[in-house]
């Protein structure tokens, strides 16, 4: 379609997509990256802190971009991350 | 595969007497006007072989055509000219004239003092008429040597493909399928519906556009002999009219026929982009369904907006959602491979894109929207639920305001009216009143055009409804900041007054335009477009939604910007031009394919090289080249390039045109000028001149030939031999030739000629070449124009000493 | 770790055991989360499920599953497998273990109960060297591939897996990296639901030994080389589907039918108990 | 018990110790069969083959030993009886999966049925030289038990007794044959079902989450659970703790699981240990013997009798754990001990380590044929 799509949708914000919440049990990492690498929206990096097995776990940068595809759950190797759905009855 | 071989006498023994009747036609005062008929026809009857030549106001009328009939019972004529219009438009009629009398239509041969005389000279009786002299002396100098020739027959495949899945494209396919052949309807989009599943109403009856349209979608998606092609493009066509080769690219939905279309997939997915069909206004998810009633109404995942990239599934949400598990991300594009008889171009058009006009802040106002934006909006399926909303705050406008020509009949956007703003702005006004009867409606415009069935009511009805429609088009759209309100600046051009008022909404009534990929299509079917970018057909008045190129159609707004009513007439035209074809099932090929003179040939193999169809084989063994008929379209250029006269063109032979050279340039030859055009390009195009009365000089002589690539350079220089001061050799622009690329024949042969002129001393800018469109009248005419220049600065010395040096070849 | 941190597969695992003792970038711990996923997604009763494993790094995955489990001699697994499975039929008997164990010392094991069509999926975690010795060249071990006992590169030709898989019988063939958790947990879930004899090869990362000895210094690394090279295709020619550096080709090569042991050993059982009559124990 | 069991052919019979051997460990219970073609062995799994589906069972010819033995480890595991049947190379074959039996306490039965080695030697020859390999085969530090037969009825009846000892002590049990006892077809008796005693192994009596599958009772044998009763427990050939958890770096457990599975033999030696003595209250010459060698020693001692040397006959029916206290007092009250076998000398070995001062004879037999009588009562006469 040639017609430039430039506007904000009108039902942006009614469309409501579900929040994540990124649990990371940081001293079951190892540090290998897997799920920083591969995160589809980059919502994760590595943070300063280093754990009890000396490795620096990963730390969440932006939690409301996280699109909750659970991919880092999926990929890591040592059961250290997992995300569930925010509870919104409150609202978020 | 036949074989053409030609042995060396022809079916006519040279030894019969050769009679010729000339029928100058007046078309009534098209000719007569500018053209002294009786004259032209006193001096044809002095031409060799002539024995009867007769004016009257209408050849081409019954009375006409008996009058030939009977010449050639009454006065045994074996040959016949007639003097009047364009080959391309009547030669048929004439042709099937002489067929009746029990003459080969090949014995007939057409004089065009019409659009390539009387109607580019309006004003010059004398010149004009001598030129029609000329024109004819030419045409009984070809038909002396005309041979009747037999045609050959090719089958036709009795499938058709119908490209684009739009209102026009889907009335096509019915039709076709219902009267029983099988259709492929190839569509870009996931869902076949077009442009009219957007609007949300159709004028003038005010129906529900999707309720009229989903049952044909329907119809296509189950019709036993339609087959759906969505999601997919044609990639290549290949072959001629009755014999199509196609290969179209089916892109993968990454959702297979599993799918039920419940909708638990988009639910669960996490990405959202603005959905294209409802214009950006409402948002879909990276799998989606483009709207309700789409057809195939299987989902389909847009991959560039999936989470999943490199075929790594990182999210699995659909596929978990999925209880058919429907969902494969393995599926790859494939390419199909189609064989059909006809093609139906049904490819629609885009809708102008009004940013570029920045006086109107499309883009920067968030409350300037186009009409499509709006059909969206008052559409009761739409992103507001049909409540007419502005975007800026949700809210329903106190007044609204309809900008109309907006991208049409304007220098900023297209020259062309796009025929369809009026009545929509008309209707759309109309179904705001339904809905808000308060809100005020001003609709600024240049013209109203109200021409259609029940259009002028509906006009009527908006105005008495009390819309205001002002004359003068505002000159510049201003955005109160606070209320968002819009300030619309310009000259009311009835009152004389200038205007400034203030609205709630504007809505920008956008034109029609070709589509982006127009030159895509164009040149997969070699077809023309003119100079707006819509495709061209055939004959703008007999042959309406055909094609130059045989078996291929026009439907829709692809031909030109037309409402609906008007695309499903035309759909439904075409499927019965192409039922024509398909239903008797052979399509004859005229016979102006080359015959081979088995003891020239020296199987050397260069008319193979240069063959576009590789039509032409050399058989090493039997040392001869082998024509393959049906793969021959007949161009020529095999024949020009032969050295060795093996190759005799049927119908356009070396003799035939050597003869209306000769004839062309018995007097006067250093004043004129030797036109040789391609049937398709040139010569329409200055048909075209004729069509527009584009006046030019009235020394040029046109030889036609079906492609440029026929003009042998022996042709030219036995011009120049005649003593010629300029000869133009025209054709259809590269890349766009009728024959693939038969014309870089052409430019090759023409440079060689240049060449060897600057070799001989022989200023080369006496021989031009020209490349337009059937379009492109004002092209051709100049180019006489500037030509004359050339011919006036040749001296009488030169042209003796090119008669010299050419003569002799 | 604090309670409201317990992960959602926690009791798929036999937590005691965990943290398990693979290096940082390994992939077996990708390839017991895609089994035990699958696990969950099938909703399989873990006490019907026996988990068997023989000796390498993976070769300790059958502590970690919290089912019964059995870490056998180097080699044996699917032999201790095959009497596990032919003596309780009704349990769920899976082999999870390395390229090694599985091919070089176990190789006559795989090929023999790929042939009788025993009904257990055999999962090879395939890193292309021997790990838990540190680094030594084994069956799957690509052609000039530096290890410590290649160390002028290596001169043998490496197993292809999948084509030696189907040409053994095997009614189900995957080849998957450990990239695609997605597609290796269905492939897993369709093996486990099988009738015969299934196998899944996952190509793995072990950055620490191979890796770091032929240019991938990283998991990241190596998942990045899966990523550029593996391309998917079902149903292949795994004749064909040599991995090269350039290429690997991953996905499902074989599904099919064929009557597995267990079931023609129980039809020959009962032929046999009906000639004798009732036969009590 | 009234109606004719299928497992157990009670009655009279005329049939070779292979086929005995087989019909003993069905009686046992056994219901799971794997193994390799081998002479002597064969007409065990031939039998197998025959009998494991009429009652229910599993019979499976394996690709090699190796397997042969981890596929009766894995059934075992499974909770079913499981045994193997072979000849000197397959039980050196055999020898790794043992040490895994051992290690992880197996309840499994091996017959070797002894052949002439080393290697390939005499496939249709009788032998007594994988007595030692039977005890120390594999590698590391473990015990087994191994029960020696001299007669077709002994095949039957030891094969039970091999079964109950193995499921008693969670240990694999060898049934120490030889080819002629394999071979030799004599009369035996098949008592009915309630006549056999059958000995199955104990099962835990904790909930699965309090345990601990290798916390030994007071016995030192640790109650076994199966794969698919719900415990979800994990064995490994690796040095373990309690919960079977590796623990291979710690000397202390690698101590405590090692001493256990050695003393679980050994302080039980007594309730395993069986032999059977003949004509010893006065011996002053007492011939040791075992296996094939026992019969021929038995008609020599008895002609010596009848010439008035007083001799007696002490057989080693469990030759593994060695009976060395029941030795000692032999050799406490015997003049010599003389020890025949047909192996170069390995139980005289065992002999001479318990009999101290007492001299010790030894009688070797090479080239696949048993001592005869007169052999051994030339012996007798000369010491």
């Amino acid at each position: 379609m040639p017609l430039r799509i430039w506007r904000k949708p009108l039902d942006a914000d009614k469309v409501k997509l579900p929040r994540a919440e990124i649990h990371i049990i940081k001293d079951r990492c190892k540090g290998c990256g897997f799920c920083i690498e591969l995160c589809p929206r980059d919502v994760l990096e590595f943070s300063e802190e280093l754990n009890e097995r000396g490795a620096h776990p990963p730390k969440v940068t932006d939690e409301s971009r996280c699109a909750l595809c659970s991919f880092c759950q999926a990929v890591c190797p040592d059961f250290a991350i997992f995300t569930v759905e925010k509870d919104c009855a409150g609202g978020c | 595969m036949k074989l053409s071989e030609f042995s060396a006498q022809t079916p006519y023994s040279h030894d019969e007497e050769v009679r010729i009747g000339v029928y100058v036609c007046h078309c009534g005062l098209n000719i007569a006007g500018s053209v002294d008929c009786e004259e032209v026809a006193k001096f044809a009857s002095t031409l060799p072989h002539v024995v009867v030549s007769k004016d009257n106001r209408y050849t081409c009328s019954d009375q006409g055509q008996e009058l030939i009939k009977n010449d050639i019972r009454e006065h045994k004529l074996n040959r016949v000219v007639v003097a009047s219009c364009s080959p391309r438009l009547h030669e048929p009629t004439f042709r099937k004239a002489c067929e009746e009398a029990g003459l080969n239509k090949y014995l007939f041969e057409m004089a065009n003092i019409r659009e390539q005389c009387s109607w580019v000279h309006l004003y010059e009786r004398e010149k004009a008429t001598e030129k029609a002299k000329d024109l004819v002396k030419m045409a009984v100098a070809k038909a002396a040597l005309l041979t009747p020739e037999e045609e050959s027959e090719v089958p036709i495949i009795k499938k058709a493909l119908v490209i684009g899945g739009g209102v026009a494209g889907i009335q096509a396919a019915l039709d076709l399928g219902d009267t029983g052949y099988q259709v492929y309807l190839v569509e870009k989009d996931p869902s076949v519906g077009g442009r009219m599943a957007q609007i949300d109403k159709t004028f003038p009856t005010m129906d529900c556009s999707i309720c009229i349209l989903a049952p044909k979608m329907s119809d296509v998606g189950r019709h036993p002999n339609i087959e759906l092609l969505t999601n997919s493009e044609v990639l290549e066509v290949k072959g001629y009219i009755g014999n199509f080769r196609v290969k179209v690219l089916r892109k993968p939905r990454y959702v297979t026929e599993e799918c039920t279309s419940c909708g638990d997939c988009a639910k669960a997915c996490p990405v959202t982009a603005p959905n294209e069909f409802d214009v950006g206004l409402a948002t879909r998810r990276a799998i989606y369904t483009p709207f309700a009633q789409a057809v195939p109404s299987t989902y389909i995942i847009d991959r560039n907006l999936c989470l999943n990239k490199e075929n790594i599934i990182l999210c699995d949400k659909c596929i978990k959602a999925c209880e058919r598990r429907a969902i494969n991300f393995d599926m790859k594009p494939e390419t199909v491979e189609l064989e059909v008889g006809t093609v139906i171009v049904a490819t629609g058009a885009d809708v102008y894109d009004p940013t570029s006009l920045t006086n109107y802040g499309y883009g920067k106002f968030p409350n300037v929207i186009t009409s499509l934006e709006f059909e969206r909006l008052i559409n009761a399926g739409g992103p507001s639920g049909g409540h007419l909303i502005r975007p800026s705050d949700l809210q329903v406008p106190e007044s609204v305001a309809f900008v109309q020509c907006v991208g049409s009949r304007s220098d900023k956007g297209h020259l062309y009216c796009s025929n369809v703003c009026c009545m929509n702005t008309i209707k759309d006004s109309l179904l705001i009143k339904e809905h808000w009867p308060a809100t005020k409606i001003y609709v600024f415009y240049v013209d109203v055009r109200a021409y259609g069935k029940g259009f002028e009511d509906l006009y009527k009805r908006a105005k008495k409804e009390g819309i205001i429609f002002i004359r003068g088009l505002p000159a510049e759209i201003i955005e109160d900041r606070k209320t968002r309100n819009l300030w619309l600046f310009g000259e009311n051009t009835l009152q004389k007054e200038l205007y400034k008022v203030n609205f709630g909404m504007v809505i920008l009534s956008v034109g029609i335009e070709p589509r982006r990929d127009s030159e895509a299509i164009q040149r997969l079917l070699t077809l023309s477009r003119n100079p707006d970018g819509f495709f061209m057909e055939a004959h703008p008045k007999l042959r309406p939604v055909d094609t130059p190129t045989g078996g291929v159609f026009l439907a829709g707004c692809a031909e030109s910007p037309k409402d609906i009513k008007d695309s499903v007439t035309q759909a439904s035209a075409t499927a019965a031009r192409a039922s024509i074809l398909m239903a008797k099932g052979r399509v004859t090929a005229e016979a102006i394919t080359p015959r081979l003179i088995l003891e020239n040939c020296t199987a050397c193999g260069l008319c193979a090289r240069v063959c576009p169809y590789n039509a032409i084989s050399v058989n090493k063994e039997m040392k001869r080249a082998e024509v393959i008929e049906a793969a021959c379209a007949g161009c020529g250029t095999c024949g020009a390039e032969c050295p060795f006269g093996a190759l005799t063109m049927r119908h356009f032979t070396d003799e035939q045109v050597y003869a209306q050279v000769d004839a062309a340039t018995e007097q006067d030859a250093d004043k004129k000028i030797i036109a040789f055009c391609c049937n398709w390009c040139a010569y329409a195009g200055a048909d075209f001149a004729g069509v527009s009365r584009m006046q030019y000089p009235t020394n040029v002589r046109i030889i036609r030939t079906m492609c440029s690539g026929r003009v042998a350079p022996k042709f030219v220089e036995r011009a120049f031999a005649r003593g010629v001061a300029a000869v133009l050799v025209a054709g259809c622009h590269l890349g766009d030739c009728h024959y693939i690329n038969a014309n870089y024949q052409t430019q090759r042969r023409v440079e060689k000629l240049w060449k060897k002129m600057e070799r001989l001393g022989l200023s080369k800018d006496r021989l031009q070449l020209l490349w337009a469109t059937a379009a492109e009248g004002e092209k051709f005419a100049s180019k006489i124009k500037e030509m004359q220049v050339i011919v006036n600065s040749v001296s009488e010395e030169e042209i003796e000493k090119t008669r010299g040096l050419l003569g002799k070849g | 770790m604090s309670e409201e941190l317990v992960h959602p597969l926690e009791g798929y695992l036999r937590r005691w055991m965990i943290p398990h003792i693979w290096c940082e970038g390994c992939g077996n711990g990708i390839i017991l989360n895609c089994f035990i996923t699958a696990l969950n997604e099938l909703k399989l009763d873990p006490n019907k499920v026996v988990v068997v494993s023989g000796i390498g790094c993976i070769g300790r995955i059958s502590g970690y599953t919290n089912t019964d489990s059995y870490h056998t001699t180097h080699g044996r697994a699917i032999a201790f497998a095959t009497g596990v499975k032919l003596a309780k039929p009704e349990l769920k008997v899976v082999v999870i273990s390395g390229d090694g164990d599985l091919f070089a010392i176990g190789g006559n094991h795989f090929i023999h109960a790929a042939r009788r069509n025993l009904d257990i999926p055999v999962i090879c975690a395939n890193n292309f060297n021997y790990g838990m010795t540190g680094g030594q060249y084994g069956p799957t071990t690509p052609l000039d591939a530096w290890t410590t006992t290649t160390p002028h590169g290596n001169v043998e030709h490496p197993f292809n897996l999948v084509h030696l898989a189907a040409a053994s019988g095997a009614v189900y063939v995957a080849r998957w990296t450990t990239l695609h958790v997605r597609r290796l947990t269905e492939s897993i879930k369709r093996a486990l639901q099988k009738e015969g004899f299934s196998f899944i090869e996952v190509i793995t990362p072990c950055p620490e030994l191979y890796g770091r000895y032929n240019k991938m210094r990283t998991g990241v690394d190596m998942m990045n080389w899966f990523k550029q090279a593996s391309e998917i295709q079902h149903y292949s020619d795994p004749a064909k589907a040599e991995i090269t550096p350039e290429k690997i080709l991953v996905g499902e090569f074989i599904d099919m039918e064929k009557p597995s042991y267990g079931r023609l050993l129980r039809e020959m059982v009962a032929q046999a108990q009906r000639k004798m009559g009732e036969g009590n124990r | 018990m009234a109606e004719k069991s299928r497992a157990v052919l009670s009655g009279v019979h005329f049939m070779n110790g292979d086929v005995a051997s087989a019909e003993g460990a069905i009686a046992a219970g056994c219901r799971f069969f794997a193994g390799y073609p081998i002479t002597p062995a064969t007409e065990v799994a031939e039998r197998m083959a025959q009998r494991m589906p009429e009652v229910g069972g599993v019979c499976i010819q394996m690709e090699d030993e190796l397997g042969s033995m981890a596929a009766v480890i894995g059934a075992s595991y499974a909770g079913v009886k499981a045994m193997t049947a072979t000849s000197g190379p397959g039980f050196s074959l055999m020898q790794e999966n043992i040490g895994l039996a051992a290690m992880t306490e197996t309840p499994c039965v091996i017959v070797n049925v002894m052949r002439g080695g080393p290697s390939s030697g005499q496939p249709t020859m009788a032998g007594q030289q994988d007595v030692m390999q039977a005890k120390w085969g594999a590698h590391g530090d473990y015990e087994i038990i191994a029960l020696v037969p001299s007669s077709v009825q002994e095949m039957f009846d030891l094969t039970i007794e091999a079964f109950n000892l193995s499921e008693t002590y969670r240990v694999p049990v060898i049934v120490l044959a030889d080819e002629v006892v394999g071979h030799m077809s004599e009369r035996i008796v098949i008592p009915t079902p309630d006549k056999i005693r059958v000995i199955n192994r104990k099962k835990p009596q904790v909930s699965p989450e309090e345990y601990l599958p290798f916390k030994p009772d007071e016995d030192l044998v640790p109650p076994m659970a199966c794969f698919g009763e719900g415990y979800r427990f994990y064995a490994t050939g690796l040095t373990h703790d309690e919960m079977g958890r590796p623990r291979t770096s710690s000397p202390k457990a690698q101590q405590r699981i090692v001493q256990r599975i050695c003393d679980k033999i050994r302080k039980n030696a007594d309730k395993i240990i069986m032999t059977k003595e003949t004509m010893l209250e006065d011996a002053e010459i007492v011939v040791v013997a075992y296996g094939i060698t026992a019969r021929s020693a038995l008609s020599a001692v008895r002609k010596a009798r009848e010439m008035g040397i007083k001799a007696g006959l002490f057989r080693l029916v469990t030759l593994w754990p060695f009976p060395d206290r029941l030795i000692w007092k032999v050799a406490e009250q015997a003049h010599s001990i003389l020890v025949p076998e047909m192996n170069c000398g390995q139980i005289v070995r065992e002999v001479e380590r318990v009999a101290k001062k007492t001299p010790v004879i030894f009688l070797p037999k090479l080239g696949g044929e048993p001592h005869r009588p007169a052999e051994i009562l030339e012996a007798i006469r000369r010491t």
